[in-house]
C-alpha cells in the first residue's frame, strides 16, 4: 500500500472527534438495524457496512455541502457520513411516509438530493455513470463542486465503471471514485473476480483513464479523509479523476442471512483487531484529544440519538397505498 | 395543447428537429446535446448540422462510443441542474444503456420519493426499410414504453416533432423521443409560433366514419396515403396518431373506434408484444360494445429485419397492406 | 410433450431446478453453469447448493459481477460447442445485458442465416412481494418476449419447472427462463421420470366452464387458489398457465376463451405493454365472436414497485384482486 | 512504438507471396464493391476497409483453421483474410440468397461459422464478448484453439470491451484482441475519444487485465504476422489474453457517403505513402521473391476472380420473401 506521506499534522481535534463520532453513529445506527431486521420489524434486504465506516467517514470529511455523491446498495455509511439524519433514515428502512424516499425506496435506495447525496443503488455500479453526470454538470456549470462515486470492488468488473472513467478522463471531470475493497464481491473472494494483475492495486483499473491512483488503508479514518482531500483539491483545481482504493474487510455478510461460509478460520478476527471503532477512539485518547468519559458520553448520546430514531420509525405512519401511484413523475400521476 | 393559428412554413422533419433544439438551447442555456459525432457530423442522419457552431463544443459534446456512460451521465447532469439531450444514433444501440434505461432514468425520481426533477431528453431513431439489417433496423418505442417510468414519444410529421420535442425538452421527467428514419425528410406545414404539445394526447389527423387507422412514424404517412386512395373509392378513414407512446391516450383513440366500429392498429414494432398489441387490447376492451370486427394489428412480423430487400420488403407493411386491412375490414 | 405417467415426488420448485439441472449435466457433458455466485453460495436463492460439488468449478463457474461479459460469452460458448446455462440472478439485472440480449442473443441464427444453432438458457427470477424495491423487483418476460429471436418461457409449479427447463437446456435455441422468486418453496408433485415440455404449448392446470383465467407463476397460484374458493359459490373457473410467453400458445388460450366468453389474464408485468396486454390483444381478436365481456387485465400498476409493505401490496395482485377480477365478469 | 525484436526472417517467401495475394483481394474485392454501391447495386451501409489490408491479413496468416475470430461493422477484410469466398461474400452483399447468409445479413454480419468466422458486428464492441466465450470454449473443450477478435479503437470505449478483458484476465483464456488504430471513430478523431494517458498506446486499456501488450504498425503486414504469432503461440499454450494495437489508417470515408470534412489536409496522403498495397509488393520484388510479372499476374488473377464474383452475385437470385420467415430457430419458421 502506497504510503500517504507524512500524515499532516494539521487535521484539527474538532473534526477528529467528527469522524470518531460519525463512525459510531454509523456503527450503532446499523447494530441497532440489524436487530430491528432480525425481529422482522425492517422489511426487505439489508447490507451492512459494519467494518467500513472509517471509508465514508473519511471520504465525506474531505468534502463540502456542495459535493455530491453516489452509493451503493451497502450505503447506510454513505448516507450517514454525509450528514443525512438517522431518524428519516430509520423510517426509510421501516418504509414508513417520513423517510428520505417516503418509504419507496428502503436501505438500497436512499437518497436525499438536497444534500447532495444522489442515492444508493441496487445496481452494482449504478451510481459511477450517475455522478460522472454530476461532475460533468459540476463543470458545465462552472462551479468547483466534486461528485464522488463510492463503489465496491465488485463494481471494477462492470462496464459501467470503464466507460464512466473513460469519459471523465477525456473530459478531465471532477470525479472521484471509491473504491471500497472489503475482499469480497457478495460470496466470492476477490481472486475468483479480478486477474492477478489487479489483485494487490485495484486502482491499476484506472490506469488506462490516467486517473491519480492512491490506495489507502480503509480502517484508517484519517489516511482515507488525507488521500480524499488531496484528491478532492485536484479534482476542484479542474486537474480530473482520482481513484482512491481503501483496503477494508466487512465484519457482516454480505448481506442478512448470509451464512458466511466462505471466510477462512481466523480471517474475520485478524481483521477485527484493526477494527477502527476500537483503534480510533484509543488512538484520539492516546493523542489526548479525548478522554475516556468523553467517549463514554458521545456513545452514550448516540445511543440515545440512535434509539429516538428508532422510535420515530416506529411511531411514524406507514404510506397511505393510494401514495404508490405518486411520484412516477413531476405532473404526479402515474403512467395512463 | 396550444397549437397554432398564424403564419405557417414548409419544413422537412429533419430541419424542424435542428432548428427546435436550436430553438430551446437558446431559449434555456442549460439545455445541451450530447452523443457520438454531434459535433461535427452533425450527429445521426447530419441532422444537428451546425449546432456546435452556434452553441459551442462545450453545449454540443462529442462522447466517446459510449452508451452506458452517455445516458448515465446525461441522468446524472439532469440530477443537478442540467437539461441534456442525449442523442442515441440508433434505437439498436439502447440495449447496450439497457441498464440505465431499465433501472435509473426511469426509476430514479419514483425510489427516491417522487421530489427529484429529472430534465433529459433521449433522442433516438427507429429505422425500417433502409436495408440495414436486424441491429441497425429497429423499432423499439414498444420496448422502452415497457418500462413504468419513462415516457416515450413518436415524432412523425413536421408539425408534431416541433411540438413533441419542445415538449420533451422542457419537461422535468426523462422522455425518450423516438424519431424514424423514414420521414427524416417528409415535408409539411409547420406553425412558426412558439408551441408545445401535451405528452400523452393524441391527435386525429384525418376524420373519418368508416374505419379507424391508428398509425404512428412511417405507417402514420402510410395510413394517410391509404386514406387518400380509399377516398376515392368512397371509404371514410379516420387516421389517428397516437404521438404518446407512454402513457398512451386512451380515451382519444377509443373514441375514435366506438365512431368507427372498425380498427386498424398499424406501427414497425413486431405483432407480438409490440405497440400493437397495446393499442389491441386498449382498443378491444374499450370499445368493446362498439366494434363491429376485431382490431385488426398490423405490423413487423416477428422475426428480425433481414437485410435483402425483397426479404426487408416482405416483413413491413407498406401502403398496400394498409389499403388491405382497412378493405378487410371495411 | 410427454407427460408422465408413472412415480410422482412432492417437490419443492426450488428443488426441482437443482435436481433438473443436475441431471442435464450428467447427461450432457457439455452443458455447464456460469453466473455470480453460482459456486459456493449455490447462485441465487441458493438454489443451485451442491452442483459445484458435484461436477467442479469449471462446470459451475463463477462469474465476475460483469452480466455483458457473462451472458455474451455464454453465446460465444454455445456458438463453438457448448451447451451454456447462464444465471442472471435477478431479472432486473438483465439491462446490464440489454445488448447482449436485443442484437446478439436474439439475432445472431436469423442474421447468419439460419442455420448456426445456439444451445444457451439464460435462468433468471421475477421477484415481487419481497420488499425488494424498483431495481430487484420486477417481472421482465414480456420486456424479452418483445425481442424477436428469443424464446421466453415462465416457469411456475414444480412439474412445469422441470419439463421446461429440460426443454431449455435440450433446445438448440437460446432460451430465457425466467423463474420467480414468489415460488421457489411451493411443492406439488412432479414425474420422477425423465420429461421435456414442448416449448409454445400451453396448459390447462384446472379445467371450468364459466372463466377463463390465464396467470403466470405466482399470480397462477392466486388464480388456483382463486377457483377453489369460487367453486365454493358455484362458479367454475378454467385456469390456463402458457407455460411459454413467447411463442405463445394462441390455440390453446383462444379455445379456452372461446368456450367461456369470459376472460381474466393476470401477471406481475406492468399493465402497460405486459403480457396482459398481448394475451388480451390475442383473445379479444381471436375469441372475438364468442367473448360476452371485455378481457379484463390484472397486474401491476404503471409503476416501479415502491419497497414500502403498504405500497407494495397495493400495486401487486393478490388473491383477493384475482378473485374480484372474476366475480366481475362472472 | 515498440519495436517487434528483429524481423525473423523465417517468414517463407510462399507465405509472403499469399499475404500480398490476399491483401490485393481485400483491396480489389473493396474498389470494386465500392463502385457497384455507387451504381446502386450494392443497399444498405458500406464500411470499407481499404488501407487496412494488413492488420486482417496479417493476423488470419498466423491463425489455424481451427481458430475462431469475430469481426466488425467493417468486415470485409477479416473475411477474406480468414479464406471466405469472395464470391458468396458479394452474393450477401447484394442482397442475394448465395450469400454467406442467405440475403440475412449483409455487409454487417457476414459469418460463416463453418470457418470460424463467427461474424461482422453491427454494435460496436459486440462481437468481444462472443470471442470471450469462443475462447471459454475452446478451453473447456479442453483445444489449443484460440480466439481472436477484431475491433476498432472506438470499442476500446465500450463496457463490453472491459468485461470480456477482465473475464480472460482471471479465466486465462486464449482470447487475442485486436485494436484496429484506424485514427478515427466515424468522424472523431481519436484525442476526443481517449484520455491523454491512453492516446500513445491505446494498449494501455489492457493493462488492468495483466493482458500482454503489443503495439505494431498497421501498414506492416510482416510486423502485424509476427506480433500475432507470438500472441496466438502464448494463448495455445495457456498463457493467457493479448491485445495488439495496430496502428493504421482508413483511406475511405467512415461509409460510403461520409464527406470526410475532418481530416487535416495532407494526412490522407501522407498516410498513402505506406499503403501496404504499394510498400509491401515493392519490397517483395526488392527482396527477390517476387518478380513484377508475377506481381501483374497476381493482380490480373485477383481482378479477375473478383469479376467472377460480382458476376455471381449479379446472377444469383433475391431470396424468396417466405425465405424471411425461416430461420429464426432451429425448428425453422418464426415466433407464433
Ligand atoms: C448489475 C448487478 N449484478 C449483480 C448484483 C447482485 N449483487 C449485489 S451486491 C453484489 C456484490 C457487490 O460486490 P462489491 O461491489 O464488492 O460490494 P460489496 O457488496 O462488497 O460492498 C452483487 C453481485 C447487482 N446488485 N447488480
Ligand atoms: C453500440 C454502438 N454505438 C454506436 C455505433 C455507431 N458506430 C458505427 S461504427 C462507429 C465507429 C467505430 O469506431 P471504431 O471502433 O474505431 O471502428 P472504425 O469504424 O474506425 O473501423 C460507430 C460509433 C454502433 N454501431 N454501435
Ligand atoms: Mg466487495
Ligand atoms: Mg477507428
Amino acid at each position: 500500500m502506497s504510503s500517504q506521506g507524512e500524515r499532516s499534522a494539521a487535521i484539527a481535534d474538532q473534526e477528529r472527534i467528527e469522524m470518531l463520532r460519525t463512525m459510531v453513529r454509523i456503527r450503532k445506527f446499523e447494530s441497532v438495524i440489524q436487530n430491528k431486521f432480525a425481529d422482522a420489524e425492517v422489511p426487505g434486504f439489508l447490507h451492512l457496512y459494519i467494518g467500513q465506516e472509517a471509508i465514508a467517514t473519511g471520504v465525506c470529511q474531505a468534502l463540502e455541502e456542495r459535493d455530491y455523491l453516489t452509493s451503493t446498495h451497502r450505503g447506510h455509511g454513505h448516507c450517514i457520513a454525509r450528514g443525512l439524519e438517522t431518524d428519516r433514515m430509520a423510517a426509510e428502512l421501516y418504509g414508513k411516509e417520513t423517510g428520505y424516499c417516503k418509504g419507496k425506496g428502503g436501505s438500497m435506495h436512499i437518497a436525499d438530493v438536497n444534500a447532495g447525496m444522489l442515492g444508493a443503488n441496487g445496481i452494482v455500479a449504478g451510481g459511477i455513470p450517475i455522478a460522472t453526470g454530476a461532475a460533468l454538470s459540476a463543470k458545465m456549470r462552472d462551479t468547483d463542486e466534486v461528485a464522488v462515486s463510492f463503489f465496491g470492488d465488485g463494481a471494477l468488473s462492470e462496464g459501467a465503471f470503464h466507460e464512466s472513467f473513460n469519459q471523465a478522463g477525456i473530459w478531465d471531470l471532477p470525479l472521484l471514485g471509491i473504491v471500497e475493497n472489503n475482499q469480497y464481491g457478495e460470496m466470492t473472494g476477490l481472486e475468483e473476480q479480478h486477474p492477478p494483475s489487479a489483485l494487490d492495486d485495484l486502482t491499476i483499473y484506472g490506469e488506462p483513464y490516467g486517473v491519480t491512483r492512491m490506495r489507502v488503508d480503509g480502517m484508517d479514518v484519517e489516511a482515507v479523509y488525507e488521500a480524499t482531500l488531496e484528491a478532492v483539491e485536484q479534482a476542484r483545481n479542474g486537474d480530473g479523476p482520482a481513484l482512491i482504493e481503501c483496503v477494508g474487510y466487512r465484519f457482516e455478510g454480505h448481506h442478512e442471512g448470509d451464512s458466511q461460509f466462505y471466510r477462512p478460520d481466523g480471517e474475520l478476527e485478524e481483521w477485527k483487531q484493526r477494527d477502527p471503532l476500537l483503534t480510533y477512539p484509543r488512538k484520539l485518547i492516546d493523542d489526548g484529544v479525548l478522554t475516556e468519559e468523553e467517549h463514554q458520553e458521545i456513545e452514550a448520546e448516540i445511543e440515545a440519538e440512535i434509539e429516538d430514531a428508532i422510535e420515530f420509525a416506529r411511531n411514524s405512519d406507514y404510506p397511505d397505498p393510494q401514495q404508490a401511484y405518486e411520484g412516477v413523475y413531476s405532473d404526479g400521476g402515474e403512467q395512463a | 395543447m396550444s397549437t397554432a393559428a398564424g403564419d405557417v412554413e414548409e419544413m422537412a422533419v429533419r430541419d424542424v428537429i435542428n432548428q427546435t433544439l436550436g430553438e430551446e438551447m437558446e431559449r434555456d442555456d442549460r439545455v445541451y446535446i450530447q452523443g457520438i459525432d454531434v459535433s461535427g457530423r452533425g450527429g445521426t442522419s447530419n441532422i444537428l448540422k451546425g449546432l456546435d457552431d452556434r452553441f459551442g463544443t462545450d453545449r454540443v459534446r462529442n462522447t466517446p462510443i459510449s452508451e452506458v456512460s452517455m445516458v448515465g451521465s446525461g441522468l446524472g447532469a439532469a440530477a443537478t441542474g442540467m437539461r441534456p439531450v442525449v442523442e442515441v444514433m440508433y434505437c439498436g444501440f439502447l440495449g447496450v444503456a439497457g441498464d440505465q434505461l431499465l433501472n435509473q432514468v426511469a426509476k430514479m425520481r419514483y425510489m427516491f420519493g417522487g421530489e427529484l426533477d429529472l430534465p433529459m431528453v433521449i433522442r433516438t431513431k427507429n429505422v425500417m426499410g433502409a436495408n440495414a439489417a436486424a441491429q441497425h433496423s429497429q423499432a423499439l418505442h414498444h420496448w422502452l414504453a415497457a418500462i413504468p417510468g419513462l415516457k416515450v414519444v413518436c415524432t412523425s410529421t413536421p408539425a408534431d416533432t416541433k411540438g413533441l420535442l419542445k415538449a420533451a425538452v422542457r419537461s422535468d421527467d426523462p422522455v425518450i423521443v423516438f424519431e424514424h428514419g423514414g420521414v427524416y425528410n417528409r415535408k409539411a406545414e409547420v406553425p412558426t409560433e412558439d408551441y408545445v404539445y401535451e405528452i400523452g394526447e393524441a391527435a386525429i389527423e384525418r376524420p373519418g366514419d368508416d374505419v379507424t387507422v391508428v398509425a404512428t412514424q412511417n405507417q402514420l404517412w402510410n395510413a394517410l396515403e391509404a386514406a387518400d386512395r380509399l377516398s376515392a373509392e368512397g371509404i371514410s378513414v379516420e387516421v389517428v396518431n397516437p404521438r404518446t407512446i407512454s402513457p398512451l391516450d386512451t380515451e382519444t383513440i377509443v373514441e375514435s373506434a366506438r365512431k368507427t366500429g372498425r380498427c386498424v392498429v398499424v406501427d414497425d414494432t413486431p405483432l407480438s408484444y409490440g405497440t400493437q398489441s397495446q393499442l389491441s387490447a386498449t382498443i378491444s376492451e374499450g370499445a368493446f360494445w362498439d366494434l363491429d370486427l376485431p382490431v385488426k394489428r398490423l405490423g413487423v412480423d416477428n422475426v428480425p429485419i433481414p437485410f435483402s430487400p425483397t426479404l426487408e420488403d416482405e416483413v413491413i407493411p407498406g401502403t398496400d397492406d394498409v389499403v388491405d386491412a382497412i378493405l378487410d375490414l371495411a
